[in-house]
Formats: C-alpha cells, structure tokens, sequence
C-alpha cells in the first residue's frame, strides 16, 4: 500500500481569516514568539500500489483543493511511483 | 479644481500609455473623452482607476439607471425612507425597516463558497451601515441543470457560503428559493436579500457633512481582494476574459460580526455623522459617493489604510474589496471616542482623512497626492439609452400550440414527477443548512408561502418577507412575466395574512449592450414598474446584474423581488399544511384558465418545452383574491392558505397534504385535464375552512365579488381528485424529499 | 414562578456569540428574572446566582468551536463560579466552550453530515441527578430548534460510562415518542446525547436551544419549562455564600 | 526565522466523517484506488528563532489540538531549536 500525504494551504495573497484568530489567541497565552499562523488542510490517502503522483495531483485539482485561492503539495512514501 | 496642480504621477506615464489603461480598466473610449473634458487635463493613473470602478455599471448604473427610473419609489401608502443605502419605510413612527437586494453571480459561479458567502456579508452591511439591525435575511439561487456535477458543485458550495456567514452573524434566513435551468449553466444567480430594522431616532446617514470632520476607517485591513472586481469581473461575459478573474474576496464573519455590534453601538450615541460599508469599488466608492452625497469632498491619504499585504500601489488600495471594512465621518472631537468603542469590540479603526468643503476628493499617498477629483462628477457616470430590440425568438414562442400538448397517460404520475422535479421538490437540504431560529422572532421559518418575524419593539406586530423571481415567463413575455412575478410575490404575502409594503428588486440580465437582451432588460423593469404602481408599492432599493452569459449563451432574464409586508399581529397568521380533518378546502380564484399551461413546469418537465404566451394577470383581479385571502387569514376564517404558482392546482394540493401530513378528498369543478391540474394561472389561493364556518366564508368571497369554489375537505392519508388521481401522502412526500438529497449525498 | 424572588443571570459574551439578546429577553421578560450580559474580558462575577453561555460562533469558531473562547478572562471566573457550586448553562456554542474548558467531559465533533443542521427536534429529559433538572420527569419530551454545525457529542467509552453511572446525561434526541433512535439523531452524537451535567450537576449544556421555544407564538414553549427547571434549581448567591 | 509545520489528526477511535466522505467523492470520480482518507488540520507557524519544540508542543496542547479528539505531529525546519 502507498500513502499520499497532502497538505493544501490559502495562497499567500489570500485573506486566511482562522489563522489571524488563532495568532492573537497563542499570543494572548504568552506564546509571543509566533510571527504568524497559516491554517491549511492535511490529507492523507491511503492508495492501492501503483496510484502514481500524477493521479494524486489530479485528485487535488479536481477535488481536494481549490485551485482559485488554495495551494497544494504532494508527498509520496511507501512505494508510491513518482 | 486647479490645472496647474495636475497630480505628479501622471507624468510618468504617456498620453497613450493612460488611454490604453482605461480601457484595459474597461472604460470606453466615449467615456475617456468624457473624462478628459470634464477634468481640462489629464488623468492619473490612479484617477483612472477610480473612473473605471464608478463608472461601471456595478456602483454607476450608466446602462440601467434611465430604465430603473421607471419605477414608482414612493407610494400612497407607506411613508417611504429615502437617502440611505437600503431605502425602507415606517413600519410605526419609532420604528424603521430597511431592506435590499444585492447580486454576488460571477464571483459565486467562480469560487461557490466564498463568492455566496461574500455576497451574504455585503448585504447585510447594507443594513447596518444605516444604524438598522438586521433581522432577516433571504436569498435566491439559480443554477444550471441538477443532474449536472458542476451544479451540485456550486449548488453544494453557495449553499454552504450562504449559511456559514448568515448563521455566524446570527441573521435568520426566512425566504428564498432554489431553482434549476439550463439557462444557467455557466452562469449560476446568487441573490442576497437582508432587512433591518432601526428606532428611526438612530438611522444613519451616508452623507459627509462638516468640513473639518475626521474621516475614520474601521474593520479588517486592505488586500489585493478582487481588484477591479466590480468592473471587470461583472462587467464581462464568462468565457470572454478567464484571465481577468482577480483574486475573489474571502469573507470573515466573524469581524463582520464585531462590525455590526460595533457600528450599531456607535449609532446610539450621536458621533456618527455618517457611515457607508464598503463594498464593490471599496476606499474610491465610499469616499467619493459619501462626499458627493453630502455635497462636500475629502482628503483621505492611503498611507494610514491599514493594509494586509506589502507593496500595494495606490490604485490597489483605492479599488480593493477587502470585506468587513466601514467608512465613518465623525463628528470632530469624538474621534478617540469612537476609536475606543471600536477597540472595545476588538476593531480597529484610524483616522484617514478630513470632510472639506472644496467638493474634491484629493487622495494623498504619503506626501503625494494621487488624485484629486471633484466627488459628484466622479459618481456622476454618462447614462447611456441604448438601443434595444424584440427577440426573434418570441413570436415563435409564442405560435406554440398549447392545444396540441397531449394528456398524461396518468394525472398520478404526472403529479409524482412533478412533486419530486428539481424546481418542485422539497428546498429543506437547503433550508435546513440556515439558521431560522436565531434572534427567537421567528414565527415562520422557510417553507411557506412567506417566512414571518414578530417585531419585538412593537409586539404584536410582525414583519412578512418573500423572495421570487421569475425566470422562465420573463423569457417568454419581459413584460407580463415581470408583472405576473410581481402580483405572486405579494399573493405569497397575503397568503400568510401580510399586507405588502415594499419591494426590492434583484435584476438579473445578460449583455445590455445586445439589443434583444436590453429589449428584455426594459420591458421587464416595465412591468415591475407597472405592477408596483398598480399595487401600491414603491421600490425602495435594488440591484442590476448585467453580462450574466456564458458561452452556451444567455441566462433566462431574471428579475427577483424581494418583497416585504405587515403582519398586524403575529398570532394572526397562516401556513401552508393541511391542518385538521373535516376541513373545507376552497379555491379562491378563478377554475377554467384557458392558456395556463403557458411557461409551465407541467410543459417543461413533462414535455422538455419552455414555450406559449403567458397570460396577462389583471392586478384588479389580483388584488381582490389577495384582500379576501388576507382577512379570512386575519380573521382566522382561513385556517391555512396557500398560493397557487407553479405546478398549479394539484401541485399546490400535494404541497399542502404533505406539509400537513394528511390527505383531502377533492372533486374538480371542471373536467379532468392537464391544464386544470397544472395550469399557473395567476390570482388563486387555496385556503381551508373549518366546515361549520364555510358559509361565512361563502358569504364574505361574495361580498368581496371574488369567483372560488368548495373543493371537498381535508382527510384521510391520499390525496385524491375525484376520477382523476389518487396518490398516497407518503408517498408524495417521499418523492418531493428525495430529490436533492438523493444527489447531494455525500 | 412568581413565588419565588427573582434571580440574577449573567449571560457571557465572547467576540462571535449571537444568542445574547434572546437569551437575557427570555430570561428577563418571559421568566421574570434580573438578567443582563457579561462581556468576556469581565472577571468579577459576584453579582451573579447562576451564568448561561449563550449560542454563537465564539472567536467565529476558529480552529475548533469554542477552543479560543476557552482563553478568555471570564473563563477562569467561570471556572471557580463553577467550582462554588454555581449553576453554569452553556446552550449550544456555549457547550462547545464549556467542553473545550474542560468544565464538561468529552468533546465537539463536527456533525456526521458534515453540513449545518437548522430544524426542530425533540429531546428526551434523562435521568439525570442534576438539581437544575429536576423540574422535569425523566422520559418527558420536547420540541426544541436545534442549529448548528458541531453538536456531535464524543467522549472515551471509559468517561461515558462514568457519565451514565453518575446521571450526567441530560437529554437525548429522540422521536416525537420519546424512542432514541439513530433516525432521530440529527448529527451523529454518541448515544444520541443531546445533553449533558458535570459530576456536581451544577453545570448543564445542551446544543439545542430552549431560549427559541419560549412562546407558542414562534411554534412552541417546551424550552421555557427546561429553563424554569434551571432556575429552580439554581443555587442562589446567598445560598453559596452561607 | 524558524518554521513548524504541525499536523493535527483525529485519533483513530475518532469516527472521520470527513474522511468518509471524501473518499465516497473520490470514488465517484473514478480514483477507485484511494482506500482511505484521514482529513486532518495542518497549520504552519512561522517563529522568531529560538523558539524550540517543546514550546511548540505547549502551544499543541495547550491550543492547537483538542486531546480528547486529536493527536498531533511538529516538523520543525529552518533552524529551530530541536
Ligand atoms: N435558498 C433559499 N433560502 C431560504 N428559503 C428558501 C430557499 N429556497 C426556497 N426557500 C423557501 O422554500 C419555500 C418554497 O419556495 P418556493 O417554491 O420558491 O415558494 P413560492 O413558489 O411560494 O415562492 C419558501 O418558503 C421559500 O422561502
Ligand atoms: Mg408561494
């Protein structure tokens, strides 16, 4: 079995309203070290060997992200074929 | 304003290299000359950009506004609230109730979510930015075919967009609808409505009054979000300019929360001399249409606008639709003041400017200034007659033989497709994702004719609130079918016992600059107008959306009406369902309606046929349906009551059976025929009748010189018209749930 | 009612919560109660028998329901408010704070639907051992509107047997019957929980909203009897001091 | 500056009903090799150097994950302490 791991994050012009919420928040717990915060999404998928990256980018462009306001990245382990 | 001061930036690009941005800004060349004339010099690269927003039909109205002048604003019989944002009227002399309609339809069919869910955020400013409240909401969908993915995409997206922010706000959503056409492939409607509701000692104004008086901006800091959007991305056709997309705007409402508390605080406590949101067109539209409002103009420096993002140039700063953002002349002095109040709910707000008294609106970037423009040529667009022409395709819509159109094989299954058909079938999968309870006034939710809310200031009294559009008799007939929309919309009200008062109207059309689509565009205003008139309403606000096409072509012309009636007292009211057995149900209206299946569900689900004439509806005619039903309503005479529209009679029948959860036993006046069961003619409600009091009724429909007829009575667990259909409740109800359920899930 | 003198609520607000004004209406107009809200940066709390959080979108619900909410200063107040034996309701977004406080078991999950759920629903009163419930006979129904997003109740199968030993079940979902059912269970919450007590009883939450169904009027007033049993069996003030 | 990149999943006692569904879409797409789904949070934090894991873990528990329903994973890059 392989696995994808997909993480999908707001374009950085895009307004990313959790995580300025979130920033205040660990500031106001003393966490003042935290210059910024980007929410994002983490997919993982588990894949019958032999789904490749190219299918797994086309799940992310049809599906799993939207590509008007998201980025995404793929990595593959366990003998996904790249 | 002065020649020799002609800002610096202008030097730095040609005469040429400026004339071709404007256009690449969507100005004509018409509209350049118009400015070089009215300005004796050149523009700044900057002052282009703010023509180019103010003068696209998205906050000018150059293309529409000398149709919309038809419409009545004022009518004889509401005191009507001009000046602010959302125009409105008095519901008592303390209490005012505004409302507007606002269209999001490009963004939307680009990103579902945050285009609907901005769409949601914008027009709710609308109502706080005048010191109201907002107390209901409503919205109207349109989407292509639903067994289309991309639909159920969009669908799924706005759907959720529309509910994330509303609910998260606390607005309940009280009206609306959701329908399907392939018209709309390509081009999906998202129409928000909101109404407030102010003590009209605390109405606000958005005119900027007091040389001298701090400007202040509040709210969440500028981005690149949807530069240019109102101009661009509404301004073309889809498929003509992909790349032209700007980034869409992302909503937060959670500061749009804060902002309404916040911004409400502050009208109670007389330092807002005026307030004005930012929508389309952002720091340019408010500035300059504050300081054309109030006969005065501004000096603003965009170096204090706090920004999210670095390097903006000032004309990204002055177009940007960043949301959640409020523009405020203070009242000089009381700056501070209202800075803290902000800050109390975690806002910030900051002082950009100055009201003067010069008419400019002189725009400063540090040290320099990069536009200086007087505010009322600014908001003063050229308005445009454009030239317009009857569709070829009517006369032979019109020739379609209705006679022609052949019997079901059985009335039972025709009823059963049609109940479960995308436009008929339950909207609770909608419904449902919308808070309606929120703010406990809520006396009628979605699912009616009319959603309900009691005012709570002026208990018993009550609210009613409708949103229809009109899409197919529109196309069939501009005219008829906008005053046909117009008379349903105020039947559903006086379904629930509500007295129509205002009205704000959604205009949804393709490309004015196509004869045959501005020929649509003004025949409908027409009949709106017409009807408006004739049924006493003003048009207190609204909303055009042009250049709604898409490859495929035009979008069916769409005009929506959100209307709005008094409830005099809320414990007065009716609903749809069958309430208990043994109850007469009557047919208020006329039953033999020769030429009613024109335009409708019956044609086009059962036959894939959008044709025939639409009747004309006589408003006299109408309106006496509408007085009897509304006082048997309010008398309590009436039980329930609910308006015929599409899928006529039977489908109206099934709509209150399954509501109720019980069947009635009905015999038709007339023969059995497809048009009598499915026929739409207008000004017919069904109403039920406790069966000891049916002569009073009977006796008031005569005085009130209105044809019904007893259909038979509530009862039993089938719905069944003598010796024509019998079909079980369950069953109905299954089939109209089902629908879009079924091809929603997951 | 009358009888008894009036108590004094405090109904918290953070940034984002929307149910304020119904809530202290209800509570002041329609039940004859002193009420008024507590914004989430006040500490002092004494004035106060009993706290309600009311419904919303707390910090908009960022990251989790409630999870930021957890951090303001009216927490730790509400926190001993608690600990005293004062009777704390959180109804709605005001269980999800309650449960990310910890002042609660268990935890939020977005609704198996994955959608926002507006309708009406019925809930069963449980047996619960909590004085704020014990106005209501265990197995009565009523009709109350549910509204929201993240009402799927989760607890560790160990803390929830802990939680039904002790009575800390407040309300499940159920049919117009009374009968539990998963057809009745509107998002997915384990055992159809709908509402729940801490191990003192002192602190009540459930996700729908009684504070709606105060009045026929807006279609029914079964949520004015769960609020009456609340205040009757709140510990006043004076009665914790003494 | 230093940067965490933090993933936060739902334990797997925890039913993923996000996951059910998007693996359900997926399907419906034609990726008939997808298994299975975890949707999960990732959320990046960009800290002021010297910020270290066990101060990143505070801000988890503490904030950023609910342990009652999540467990959590820090990546720590450019530079922050170990
Ligand atoms: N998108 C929506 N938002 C809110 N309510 C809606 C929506 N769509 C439909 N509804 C509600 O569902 C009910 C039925 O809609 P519709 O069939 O269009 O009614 P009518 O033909 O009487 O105007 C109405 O109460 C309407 O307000
Ligand atoms: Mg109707």
């Amino acid at each position: 079995m392989a696995r994808a791991r997909i993480t999908i994050r707001l374009k950085p012009t895009v307004l990313d309203t959790q995580g300025a919420v979130v920033k205040t928040a660990l500031h106001s717990l003393g966490f003042d070290g935290v210059l910024d915060v980007h929410m994002g999404k983490s997919i993982q998928l588990d894949l019958e060997a032999g789904v490749g990256r190219s299918e797994v980018e086309a799940m992310c462009r049809q599906l799993l992200a939207n590509p008007v306001i998201e980025d995404f990245e793929i990595e593959l382990t366990d003998g996904a074929n790249a | 304003m002065n020649e020799n001061e002609t800002p610096r930036a202008a030097e730095l690009l040609t005469p040429e290299q400026l004339k071709q941005a404007a256009f690449d800004w969507g100005l004509t060349p018409y509209e350049y000359e118009r400015i070089l004339e009215g300005l004796g010099r050149q523009p700044t690269l900057t002052e282009i950009a703010m023509f180019s927003v103010e003068w696209c039909e998205h906050c000018g109205y150059p293309k529409s506004r000398n149709v919309l002048g038809m419409l009545p604003n004022t009518s004889a019989s509401v005191e009507v609230l001009v000046g602010a944002d959302s125009g409105g009227f008095y519901l008592t002399p303390d209490l005012a109730v505004v409302m507007k309609v606002e269209s999001h339809n490009h963004p939307s069919q680009v990103e579902p979510y945050q285009g609907a869910a901005t769409g949601v955020g914008g027009i709710i400013r609308d109502i706080f930015t005048c010191g109201a409240r907002p107390v209901a909401a409503g919205n109207s969908l349109r989407f292509g075919s639903l067994s289309d993915p991309y639909t159920r995409h969009l669908l799924r997206g706005v759907v959720k967009g529309v509910g994330d922010y509303g609910n998260s706000i606390g607005v309940p959503t009280l009206a609306g609808e959701v329908s399907f056409n392939a018209s709309y492939t390509g081009n999906c409607l998202v129409n928000a409505m909101a109404v407030g509701i102010a003590p009209t000692d605390r109405l606000l104004s958005a005119a900027a009054r007091g040389a001298g008086n701090p400007v202040l901006y509040a709210g969440s800091r500028t981005g690149r979000d949807g530069i240019g959007g109102c101009s661009v991305l509404a301004s073309h056709e889809f498929g003509e300019g992909e790349e032209k997309r700007p980034t869409v705007q992302i909503g937060d409402p959670f500061t749009e929360k804060r902002l309404i508390e916040a911004c409400l605080e502050a009208a109670t406590t007389g330092w807002i001399v005026a307030m004005k949101d930012m929508g389309a067109a952002g720091v340019t539209c408010t500035t300059s249409e504050m300081s054309a409002e109030g006969g005065m103009g501004m000096r603003i420096d965009l170096q204090r606008i706090p920004r999210r993002e670095s390097g903006m140039q000032p004309y990204e700063v002055l177009m940007s639709e960043s949301q959640e953002r409020m523009l405020m002349v203070v009242a000089r002095g009381h700056e501070d003041d209202v800075i803290r109040l902000f800050g109390r709910w975690e806002l910030s707000a900051v002082v950009i400017g100055e009201v003067t008294d010069d008419g400019i609106l002189t725009v400063l970037d540090g040290g320099e200034e990069v536009a200086a423009l007087p505010a009322q040529f600014l908001t003063t667009p050229p308005r445009y007659d454009l030239p317009y022409e009857r569709p070829a395709y009517l006369s032979e819509k019109w020739a379609y033989d209705l006679s022609a159109v052949p019997e079901p094989e059985s009335y039972g299954e025709a009823l059963l497709t049609l109940i479960g058909s995308p436009n008929l079938c339950s909207r609770q999968w909608v419904t449902e994702q919308y808070d309606h309870t929120v703010q406990a006034n809520t006396v009628q939710g979605p699912g009616g004719d009319a959603g309900i809310i009691r005012v709570r200031e002026a208990a018993p009294l009550g609210v009613a609130v409708t949103m229809d559009g009109s899409s197919r008799l529109v196309y069939l007939d501009p005219y008829e079918g906008a005053r046909l929309l117009v008379a349903e919309a105020a039947r559903n009200l006086a379904c629930v016992g509500a007295e129509p008062k205002i009205v704000t109207d959604g205009l949804n059309f393709g490309n004015p600059d196509k004869p045959d689509r501005y020929y649509q565009f003004r025949e409908a205003v027409r009949g709106i107008a017409d009807a408006c008139r004739e049924f006493e309403l003003a048009v207190i606000s609204g909303n055009v959306s042009f250049y709604n096409e898409s490859p495929e072509g035009p979008i069916h012309p769409t005009p929506i009406i959100g209307m709005l009636g008094v409830v005099p007292d809320v414990n007065r009211t009716a609903s749809i369902g069958f309430r208990a057995d043994g109850d007469r149900v009557i047919l208020v209206g006329a039953s033999g309606c020769p030429g009613s299946l024109a335009g409708s569900e019956y044609l086009a689900v059962l036959h894939g046929v959008e044709a025939g004439r639409p009747l004309s509806v006589s408003v006299s005619d109408e309106k006496r349906v509408q007085c009897v039903v509304r006082d048997m309503v309010r008398s309590g005479l009436a039980v329930t009551a609910h308006d015929l529209s599409e899928g006529g009679l039977a489908v109206a029948l099934a709509e209150c059976a399954i509501r109720g959860r019980r069947g009635a036993r009905i015999r038709l006046p007339d023969v059995a025929s497809a048009e009598a069961l499915f026929g739409e003619a207008p000004s017919r409600v069904i109403a039920t009748v406790a069966a000891d009091r049916i002569s009073e009724a009977a006796a008031q429909l005569a005085t009130a010189g209105v044809p019904w007829v007893d259909l038979g009575e509530v009862g039993g667990d089938q719905l069944s018209i003598e010796g024509t259909l019998e079909v079980g409740v369950d069953e109905l109800e299954a089939r109209w749930e089902q629908t879009i359920p079924s091809v929603m899930s997951p | 009612m009358s009888a008894l003198p009036p108590l004094n609520w405090g109904v918290v607000v953070f940034p984002g919560t929307n149910c304020e004004i119904e809530t202290v209406y209800v509570l002041k107009e329609l039940l004859g109660q002193d009420a008024r809200t507590v914004w989430h940066r006040e500490t002092d709390l004494s004035e106060f028998d009993g706290l309600i959080l009311a419904g919303g979108f707390a910090h908009g619900d960022y990251l989790r329901a409630g999870a930021v909410a957890r951090f303001s200063p009216v927490m730790d107040s509400i926190s001993r408010f608690a600990a005293d034996g004062g009777a704390v309701v959180g109804i709605c977004n005001g269980f999800q704070v309650l449960v990310e406080a910890g002042l609660l078991p268990g935890a939020m999950l977005h609704n198996r639907s994955r959608r926002f759920l507006s309708r009406w629903v019925n809930l069963r009163a449980e047996a619960s051992s909590s004085p704020l419930l014990s106005g209501l006979t265990p197995g009565e129904v009523f009709r109350v509107p549910a509204a929201h997003g993240e009402g799927c109740f989760f607890a560790d199968p160990d803390v929830l047997a802990e939680m039904t030993a002790n009575g800390q079940i407040a309300f499940r979902y159920c049919g117009e019957d009374g009968a539990v059912t998963d057809t009745a269970n509107p998002n997915g919450s384990l055992e159809c929980i709908a509402g729940v007590t801490n191990a003192g009883g002192n602190v009540l939450a459930l996700m729908p909203h009684p504070e709606r169904a105060a009045e026929a009027v807006l279609g029914g007033d079964d949520g004015r009897r769960i609020l009456e049993s609340i205040i009757r069996g709140a510990r006043p003030r004076l009665a914790r001091a003494a």
